[in-house]
């Protein structure tokens, strides 16, 4: 039964993949398929968010850095050299080459640095990659930013969709194996209790860096999927609103869960688009940023865990309270 | 000399508007171990309140009242139904203010609308007063000295007012604080409500000062303070006027020789003393 | 028996305090020794001292003849000593079974393996709840370490302790600040350990009655100085022991 | 029971999830010197912090001047006229002497101005060392200071932890002079460890064990009974 009810969410999840998948040949909606294509390259970000957030107990604000990385390396490629597979694999490598080193260097420093200072740091390196970004004219062209051309396998909004479907899936389920692994649940235990994981004999900052690194790569790939979709980079992929995005994606969603973040993915991006539709009826909700942030401060206050979190907590209480006088008595005993 | 004047009090009055910013920040880390990620909203929410205020009435000094008001009751607000319900949470403070800090910023759009807006000093603080070959604009003189007359005012009030040694009592041991009779809350309040004003007051003074105000300027500024509290020393209220002025400096000449670099060099210095100093260049405490 | 753990001479000092003041022990294996004083005596920081959380200023620690007073605490953990502190210090938001789990895993030398469901690695889990077993906590194995009872998690604590199979168990006070209610069950489980005979254990503890009940030896510091080390009966005898014990710091 | 200052029937204190109070009672008779003993971890701090309200009672009463206090915030307790010197004296490291007496100072008027000047009879040294930080004195010194402070104010009861650990002798005697002094205006709960000090100062005692208070008496008994000294206090 327990083995059962591990398997579960993955078959529900594959179920639902499945039924995506098919979504593009029986209903052809151009702008739902642009909009589903959105949420799963978000999904891809703000899953990999989680993994700090969630999994790990660190809180950055500097994730966007990561994904303007992927972000402006696509671009780049695509517009110096030609936009085929061959360049489109080179703008991939570069991207987790970058992405790589750069979180590699930010998790080292979360070992001397206390919450408030690592989100401050890391708040101000991604400031620090806009500001490149806007003064390295030559190889940006700064704030304007610039169109260039892709691969022509994705010039094509199905394939697209699907390739981004399937990015989505490999990451569902390569953070579920890695989370799962030996190597994860040290994390989820130094989330919970870093001394003690210290004290059982693990080392700590290694296991925050492996972290860092698998985090920062995946945000490098969402990026790189972003600038394909949008086939146009600009310094906005450095900016604060891309981190809280996967902020408020993440804790909405409901943190340390992988369905957290798609399911946060899919209601922010959904609102947004209908929010934006009735923009035309009245003004305030172009701000459609302020009803979120107020969702989220109260989520923050009050739900800590998100959707997911607070349905699973609920579930578990129920389970709770199906054999508690099993175990008193033995406790008693 | 002329142009090295002028870079030193432009520096200098950037400086000071850092520090009116840097100052709540220090003052409430130390104080409550909080770190307001919302600081910079309460900055911008004191340029647009206050020279909405302004352009309404005519007058700047009320402008100035105006914004250091809405400061107040902002953070009041802000300690009492945000900051106070996760005190002690870390993670949860972060991510709390952090949400401020986005509806702040969107909430001046709804009401002020998304695109900047622009303001000029008052008549009496345009231009300049030109001493032989120096050429002082008197808005910057004016930003300097209002800046230093706040400065020596909370410093007058931590040395010389009860509440004042309250607030350092209450940095060095809160239980004790409480243990003599004093409601600790209230302290926690009135700081951050002073932190609070100071915001308002930056944000008001930048307006005429950089000719522009935007939604985004709080961000923008939020990350200068957070690179002052660092370098002097989180909670050191002498270290953050220091580090201030230095950043602001530093970022003048830097504008002015290698303007690219000039933010990059304030981050380096940021992520050096963290590495290597993480007390801050300007505090005593090992 | 042969001697497991040495103290040679051990003395530390902070700031003109000396808390621990030459002391000189030895333990042999598979032996029970409780170490007992008044406030202040320096039992914790003694036990500091031989986990490695404090460096001495003067003597030396060894364990099985090798010097290792300047191993750190997590090399003195893989090299077999093990310590509980008396703050409950266990992943609250993980299950009890998986608390253990990750003790298991680290002892078994799993640290950086990532591309495996944990699930491979079933023995693990058999392990983990054989140590359950052992503390009387297999039933809420399921169970979030944050939903136990006080005396519950000190339980859990001992068998993530356990699960690091330390030749060496450190104790520090187990039943700290537990309703009287349940310390029964923490005493039971000690019993158990020691019945199964294969370890050294070295506790702290106030509780004279469970002392006596289970040292094989027992050692009395005051003001940072061994006092007296003998069998609990020699102890108890001891004049020295009592008028020390009886507040006769100035006499 | 008309001089009953303080009571505390069955007080129960979670820290955390410790039960470190699971059961205190006893009663300050005003004008007296009452003296918590126990060994280490038996619950005597925890328990001058739930009359303070640090450590807020889960169960149980405490009624000062015939008012429930258990449910007060700290500083409400401390405004109806209880003294705390902590077991660390809780001094204010970087203010001076003389500010951190003007932070305990609760009403500015005469009556705290002869105050003042008798407690700074009292302690010479403070008067001497008026313009030094405060964590610059020694230890010694920082225990005077932390009983000025709570003596400043016009308060019923004092409550006052170890104020003998971790001083040299000499400075022990000064501190127990002073306390003696005091004794005669106010009253004041003892927590102590030297039974030398307790024996000398208090009137009647209280022992703490596990938690709860197992047994009490005048000092006078205390001393006689050495059974009852071997059993709490000692090893048997």
């Amino acid at each position: 039964m327990n083995k059962f009810a591990d398997k579960r969410p993955a078959i529900i999840f594959l179920l639902f993949i499945l039924l995506l998948f098919l979504l593009p040949f029986v209903y052809e909606s151009r702008n739902l398929l642009i909009l589903l294509t959105q949420i799963f390259i978000f999904s891809i970000f703000a899953m990999s968010y989680d993994l700090l957030i969630g999994f790990t107990g660190i809180v950055s604000f500097g994730h966007a850095m990561y994904f303007g990385l992927g972000s402006y390396s696509i671009g780049i490629f695509m517009k110096r050299f030609e936009p085929d597979m061959t360049y489109f694999l080179w703008a991939v490598l570069t991207t987790i080459a970058l992405t790589a080193i750069v979180s590699f260097i930010v998790g080292l420093l979360t070992l001397r640095l206390k919450s408030h200072f690592y989100a401050m740091l890391t708040m101000s390196l991604a400031g620090l990659f806009l500001v490149l970004a806007e003064k390295w004219r030559t190889l940006t062209f700064g704030n304007d930013g610039f169109t260039f051309r892709v691969p022509e396998l994705f010039i094509d909004r199905t394939n697209f969709y699907l390739l981004c479907l399937i990015g989505m899936a490999a990451v569902f389920f390569g953070l579920r194996r890695f989370v799962n692994s030996p190597l994860g649940r040290v994390l989820q235990a130094i989330r919970e209790n870093e001394q003690r994981t210290a004290s059982l004999g693990f080392q700590v900052l290694h296991y925050k860096i492996a972290a860092s690194v698998v985090s920062g790569v995946l945000a490098g790939i969402a990026g790189i999927l972003y600038a394909i979709s949008l086939r146009y980079v600009n310094t906005s992929v450095f900016s604060m609103d891309i981190t809280l995005d996967a902020l408020l994606m993440t804790i909405i969603g409901g943190v340390g869960t992988l369905a957290g973040p798609i399911i946060g993915a899919g209601i922010i991006e959904f609102a947004h688009d209908w929010l934006t539709g009735l923009a035309k009826e009245h003004w305030i909700f172009e701000r459609w940023i302020i009803f979120f942030g107020i969702i989220y401060i109260l989520v923050v206050m009050f739900f800590p865990q998100g959707i997911v979190g607070t349905l699973r907590k609920i579930a578990w209480k129920r389970k709770k309270k199906s054999y508690p006088v099993k175990s008193e008595q033995k406790a008693a005993g | 000399m002329d142009l090295f004047m002028n870079l030193a009090l432009n520096g200098l009055a950037t400086g000071m508007l850092i520090f009116l910013l840097a100052a709540g920040l220090t003052l409430i880390f130390g104080l409550m171990d909080v770190l307001n990620f919302a600081h910079g909203g309460l900055f911008a929410w004191g340029a647009y309140s206050g020279l909405w205020i302004y352009s309404k009435t005519d007058s700047f000094l009320i402008g100035i009242i105006g914004a250091i008001v809405t400061g107040f009751i902002l953070g009041i607000v802000t300690e009492k139904w945000i900051i106070k319900p996760v005190y002690g949470n870390h993670v949860q403070q972060i991510l709390i203010t952090l949400g401020l800090m986005m509806v702040l910023s969107e909430m001046l759009k709804v009401i002020w609308g998304p695109n900047q807006l622009t303001a000029s000093p008052p008549d009496y603080l345009k231009g300049s007063w030109e001493i032989g070959e120096i050429n002082l604009i008197k808005y910057r003189v004016f930003i300097i000295i209002v800046g230093l007359l706040v400065f020596a005012g909370v410093q007058f009030m931590l040395k010389k007012t009860k509440i004042g040694l309250v607030v350092q009592a209450g940095v060095m041991n809160k239980e004790m604080v409480q243990a003599l009779g004093i409601n600790i809350q209230r302290v926690f309040m009135f700081v951050f409500m002073i932190g609070a004003g100071m915001a308002a007051l930056g944000g008001v003074l930048l307006g005429p000062y950089s000719g522009v105000i935007h939604a985004g300027m709080g961000m923008e500024f939020a990350i200068l303070a957070f690179i002052v509290v660092v370098i002097g020393g989180m909670g050191n209220f002498k270290g953050s006027v220091l580090a201030a002025i230095l950043v602001g400096l530093s970022g003048s000449f830097m504008a002015y020789y290698v303007p690219d670099l000039s933010l990059a060099v304030n981050m380096l210095l940021m992520a050096v003393v963290l590495i290597i100093r993480p007390q801050g260049l300007f505090s005593a405490k090992g | 028996m042969a001697t497991l753990i040495e103290t040679n001479d051990l003395s530390i000092t902070f700031g003109g305090h000396t808390a621990v003041d030459s002391v000189s022990i030895s333990v042999p294996e598979k032996h029970f020794k409780s170490i007992i004083g008044p406030n202040g005596a320096g039992k914790t920081t003694f036990f500091n001292l031989l986990s490695g959380q404090l460096a001495p200023t003067k003597g030396k620690v060894f364990y099985r003849g090798n010097d290792i007073t300047h191993f750190s605490p997590t090399k003195r953990t893989r090299e077999g000593i093990g310590r509980s502190f008396q703050i409950t210090n266990v992943f609250p938001n993980l299950t009890v079974l998986e608390n253990v789990r990750l003790a298991v895993q680290s002892q078994a030398g799993i640290r950086y393996q990532m591309l495996f469901h944990y699930k491979k690695y079933r023995h693990f889990e058999e392990k983990a709840i054989d140590w359950l077993r052992l503390v009387l906590l297999d039933e809420k194995k399921d169970s979030l370490a944050s939903n136990l009872a006080h005396g519950e998690k000190r339980k859990l604590e001992i068998a993530m302790l356990l699960a690091l199979e330390t030749e060496v168990l450190l104790l520090d006070e187990p039943t700290a600040g537990m309703s009287l209610e349940e310390v029964p069950a923490i005493l039971e489980v000690i019993k158990r350990i020691k019945n199964q005979g294969n370890r050294t254990i070295i506790l702290i503890e106030h509780k004279m009655d469970m002392i006596l009940d289970l040292s094989d030896s027992v050692m009395v510091l005051f003001n940072g100085r061994l006092l007296a080390d003998g069998s609990p009966e020699e102890i108890m005898k001891n004049e020295t022991v009592q008028s020390a014990y009886l507040g006769g710091h100035y006499e | 029971m008309n001089n009953s200052l303080l009571k505390l029937n069955q007080v129960e204190t979670y820290i955390g999830q410790y039960h470190i109070l699971q059961g205190v009672s006893f009663e300050v008779r005003k004008g007296e010197v009452t003296v918590l003993l126990g060994r280490n971890g038996a619950g005597k701090t925890t328990t001058l912090r739930t009359i303070m309200g640090l450590n807020p009672a889960s169960k149980g009463s405490i009624v000062f001047k015939g008012e429930e206090i258990q449910t007060f915030p700290t500083y409400t307790i401390a405004k109806r006229g209880i003294g705390y010197v902590p077991e660390d004296q809780g001094i204010f490291a970087g203010l001076t002497v003389e500010e951190n007496m003007k932070v305990a100072i609760q009403k500015d008027n005469e009556e705290t101005a002869k105050r003042m000047e008798w407690v700074l009879e009292l302690f010479p040294d403070l008067k001497k060392f008026w313009k030094k930080p405060g964590g610059l004195l020694s230890g010694g010194q920082k225990q005077m200071l932390s009983i000025a402070r709570a003596y400043v104010n016009e308060n019923e009861l004092l409550l006052i932890d170890e104020p003998s650990k971790g001083l040299a002798p000499i400075m022990v005697e000064k501190v127990m002079d002073s306390i003696m002094q005091m004794k005669d205006q106010t009253t004041i709960v003892l927590v102590e460890q030297n039974f030398m000090m307790a024996s000398t100062i208090g009137d009647c005692f209280y022992i703490i064990d596990d938690g709860r208070t197992v047994s009490h008496g005048t000092m006078k008994q205390l001393k006689e009974d050495e059974e009852m000294k071997r059993k709490y206090l000692g090893i048997a």
